[in-house]
């Protein structure tokens, strides 16, 4: 056991961040949340900096370890994190460089990195929630493209992408999960129209898509047809994994400032809410550890973080709300219902948290029949 | 000792419930929050010819001559619609302000560092108001201000009529959810067949009845610490009870158009006015 | 809605204030805990005593709202509870009451309400737990007797009891709850064996018992054969209603101590335990409106109370194992961990409250059917 | 920054996993309970000789020469085992008190108010005992007195090392409550395939890990304040699973036969030594 770094990570450390001290003081300032193409060119530019840098891979290439370094380091700095190039980098990105032909990686990888393509992500469906595997937008085969018609929900960045990674069932006879495929759609195709899905935190950060007999070429499948379940789970154990890292490092962030409002607006004197502070600061420096742990394993097997992925999600995604509920505690008074204080929106959005990306009640169930090996519940 | 809802009461509930989604339903409600501040003074005079906000006022006077669990019957009814508008402080302000029984003036009153309603408000009573200025509230149905010298913890009827919206709102979002866990399906079933949503919803329940126990008996015997008590598990019930139904709706109560959020959001507010929690514990400690 | 009583409840209260200001100073001292038939003798001679004045058949002939007000004022004074008279004042006797024949009710219910006769309860078993339907004591017929053989489990006062309410399986070919028979068996009968069950308190509260070939009267039968399963729900649901009454106002006059006892020792200056001390204090007064709501209901409905029960129970037991936590911090150091110290062996006993008698998780599945209508769970 | 175990921790593990199951199985824990406060000296030599006391002083002077990590993998599976008397004390003595290490002597030490296995121990370290009063310990493990004039915080060390014992408790009982909810049925099919028990059982697990991370993290780095947030976790995870486990087991853990409360009350006893709940917060919130 072990929480040293190796030379060669401690040089890449310096070296990371003797880089970002040098860029970010010369990054423009950020664009306003409802400005999605400025967004999109902010999070790109950004994205072509780090590829000139030699960072541009790191998401993938790298080892874990040296990646929660990057995390860490570029969190501690203030960089901008993956932005519009969430999908890209994280999801549909990996899951093309794991599955992908030669052919598809060359096509769509270097754009990703370089920050020229932005992706979309085309799972959830309304009628299909946590239960993913009951998706219903249907393709068809008709020569050397699929048809596609159906909607989808909760898609980031839809306005600007590129490209979407697409599930469909393209055998409605199969069981749930087999008749399930991939497909890289571009976002410019007839038949897309996006229409942006107001959240409850005011703002319309998701879109729902519309697909009306969408043509999709064959050669954007990824995988075999109907093995698109087995494709994405790639993706979604990556996404359980160290996804959560550069948050975590922020939420501690978050958790410092609280503590430093809080001894300046005197409520540092309440023991219920000091202790409560205390309390998050030995959970968030927990789910720090757990996260190194998991990375030194998946490093040490060489495989990606499992369903170790859904014990961190299940506390950190408690812990998030935890954080912005003592947040409210902090502010106190008028400050806690004022939404252009720090933390009032971002207790907002910690709302998703324990829904998004599987509830934590999926989670539990995950990790009581995978790791407790318990009976199937129904 | 029939501690329980005699038929008048039920009546009256009836009614309020009634009125509330004849003249504040679905349509209403989604209006009111587009509008932001803007409040409805055809609804608010509707409410005063309901005798809504003179329901305490002694007949002779030209009241309705109810006492206090009326009046906490009729603001139950109001949390449960998400009825908007500066209801606590007008109610209290009726036979004292002129107009504010029949629903002609709206009255706002000073809660600590917070003022609701200032700009839709005729009167303010309370406090002082100079020198307030907007607060984006979190919650689109309660413009706030804030004022620069607050105000003194006020009248303990403010804090029960408080209470009771909030288990109101609790009653509605575990019926919400309940109802919601009976219809979505997911994995080939209704969600509420799997006990981590039944569970889920039986919880909430269970705050809202012992919420409710506190909050009627607070109405009858108007003590001090039951009022505080009353708060205190309402307070919990409410805020507690629309995650929960957050949480049972899943992607769907993350979205604007569920009414969810408007209920949390709500709650929050409620919670931190005219009596708060620790404030609340405190009370019931000292009572030991 | 009234919380006040009328001039005859007053009246009821105060005879039986000073009925208890007049009787308790003569009492014996308690018996030792261990000591079963010393504790027979004391409880069954204060049910003599209250029913010589005229407050023994209380629990079942009285109107709720002056069984309240017993359970208040006999609690409030410190007066005993049910004890060894558990079973037949709570349990059988109301089931006998409501389901007997006349012949059985004449039998059975005044050598109960004399404090003559101890009843125990047969119904758990060791593989049947929460899932009471499932039991598998048999009885088969012969002649005018049922022949019972089988075991059951937390028995208390069986070492001393003259009589058991027993469920046994008369028909293993019929759904689970059709082929139930409820009997009343003599303690004396031949096969019956009682063997104490030693509980994490360390004592042996409870018993087990074996019945082997256990021959039973047919005249002992309560209701048909085979709808033993109904006429024990009269029972539980009785349980579920105000069988927690005089309990919910003990534990209002434990945290009354604890606040005592925190002043005195100095922790009540943490506001962190002194405002968990008031949370209690704001639940337990809640819980006690509960029960005058469920009494009036149940008074104005003619009906037991119900399924109400269960919301009731769910958050009694969870807040009776909060006040013995509370009680723990209150005590601190050295004293929470001391056995002799008043508090830390109740604590140990309110373990049992989310289990016995329907566990949380069974009580939220009934609230979720029963009340909130949700389909039942698999 | 391989933080996982290596090859040697995972046989050190192993290896102590397997002289405790093999001079500490069931009978043994039985035994021990009705005992009282007796303390098995051949076992205490048998861990003095598998080098448990001296496993962290240097070889030259006849120890293991291993780390903190080491010692916090031995103390975790101590706690699995529920391995009774003055562990932490005695560990902490090796090298300071002759014969500590070798097992041939009992260390105990005074911590605030306490002391465990006075009559057992040898020796006596961290304060004055005299005027010491025997406690009915409501855990039957642990004898316990009481000291009229109690130490002061002592050995961060002592602390992380009952953090440890708290992790393998809260580690054994989540494995007992699962397997439990696999063998166990009720209702025609085993208790496991409710989610009602399924999620209690993922809960504890999750509390598990979490605290395994603070736990070994602290090992690792032996800051005060990683001591802290792991002794925080760690009662709370060994509390919490034990209360979760008797649920899980429902009347079979209530009763004295089943090992839930041995748990359960070693839990108790060790979330109030070396540093307590409000403690360990208080240092965790001085950190920011």
């Amino acid at each position: 056991m072990d929480l040293a770094h190796t030379e060669e990570e401690e040089d890449f450390r310096a070296r990371l961040r003797k880089w970002l001290t040098a860029v970010l003081p010369g990054l423009p300032p950020k664009p306003d949340p409802t400005d999605w193409p400025g967004r999109r060119a902010y999070d790109t530019a950004w994205q072509r900096m780090l590829y000139d840098a030699g960072y541009g891979d790191l998401h993938w290439a790298a080892a874990p370890t040296l990646r929660l370094i990057f995390l860490e380091e570029t969190e501690l700095a203030g960089a901008p994190y993956v932005g519009a190039n969430f999908v890209g980098l994280l999801h549909a990105g990996p899951t093309i460089a794991a599955e992908g032909t030669a052919g598809q990686r060359e096509r769509w990888l270097p754009p990703i990195l370089k920050g020229q393509d932005v992706w979309c992500q085309g799972f959830s469906e309304p009628d299909a929630g946590s239960d993913l595997a009951s998706l219903r937008t249907r393709a068809w085969r008709d020569g050397d493209h699929y048809v596609v018609s159906g909607s989808k929900i909760w898609t980031s960045h839809a306005e600007v992408a590129d490209w979407c990674e697409l599930l469909v069932r393209t055998d409605p006879d199969a069981p749930r999960h087999r008749g399930i495929t991939w497909l890289a759609m571009p976002m410019d195709a007839p038949g897309v129209t996006v229409r942006p899905l107001r959240t409850l935190t005011g703002t319309a950060e998701f879109a729902e898509l519309f697909l009306d007999e969408v043509p999709v070429p064959v050669a954007n499948r990824v995988g075999e047809e109907n093995d698109g379940w087995r494709v994405t789970m790639v993706t979604l154990s990556y996404e359980r994994g160290t996804a959560f890292a550069g948050e975590v490092v922020a939420c501690r962030r978050v958790l410092t400032g609280l503590a430093r409002e809080a001894r300046k607006n005197g409520r540092w004197d309440d023991p219920v809410l000091r202790r409560r502070l205390g309390r998050l600061n030995a959970e968030l420096r927990a789910l720090w550890r757990l996260i190194q742990w998991n990375v030194s394993e998946a490093e040490a097997t060489g495989s990606v973080p499992g369903v170790g992925g859904s014990v961190f999600k299940l506390r950190y995604s408690h812990a998030r709300q935890e954080l912005y509920d003592a947040a409210a505690e902090v502010l106190g008074g008028a400050d806690a219902l004022d939404l252009d204080r720090e933390w009032v929106h971002e207790r907002l959005s910690s709302l998703s948290y324990t829904i998004a990306a599987g509830t934590s009640q999926i989670q539990r169930s995950i990790v009581a029949e995978r790791i407790l090996g318990l009976p199937k519940g129904r | 000792m029939p501690f329980r809802l005699d038929d008048d009461q039920r009546a009256l509930r009836r009614g309020v419930r009634e009125l509330l989604e004849g003249r504040f339903g679905p349509d209403a409600l989604r209006a009111a929050v587009e509008d932001g501040g803007e409040l409805d003074r055809g609804l608010w005079r509707a409410l005063g010819d309901a005798g809504f906000f003179a329901l305490r006022m002694p007949e002779e006077d030209g009241g309705v001559g109810l006492g206090l669990p009326e009046a906490v019957l009729a603001f139950e009814e109001a949390g449960r619609a998400l009825l908007p508008g500066p209801l606590v402080a007008t109610h209290l302000a009726a036979g004292h302000v002129q107009g504010a029984a029949e629903g002609d003036v709206v009255v706002t009153a000073v809660d600590g560092q917070l003022v609701e309603w200032l700009d839709a408000a005729d009167v303010v009573r309370g406090g002082e108001v100079s020198g307030a200025r907007p607060v984006r509230s979190v919650d689109p149905l309660t413009p706030l201000h804030r004022v620069p010298r607050g105000a003194a913890y006020g009248d303990p009827v403010a804090v029960l009529l408080t209470a009771a919206e909030q288990l109101g709102s609790a009653g509605r979002t575990t019926g919400m959810a309940a109802r919601y866990a009976r219809e979505r399906e997911q994995f080939g079933r209704p969600i509420g067949a799997f006990q981590a949503v039944a569970h889920l919803c039986a919880g909430m329940l269970e705050r809202v009845e012992v919420a409710r126990g506190a909050v009627y008996a607070a109405a009858v015997t108007a003590d001090p610490v039951d009022i505080a008590a009353a708060k205190l598990l309402a307070d919990e019930a409410a805020v507690r009870g629309a995650r929960d139904c957050l949480q049972v709706y899943g992607g769907m109560g993350f979205t604007w158009e569920a009414d969810v959020h408007l209920h949390l959001k709500r709650a929050w507010v409620r919670a931190r006015r005219w009596m708060g929690t620790a404030e609340a514990e405190e009370v019931c400690a000292a009572a030991l």
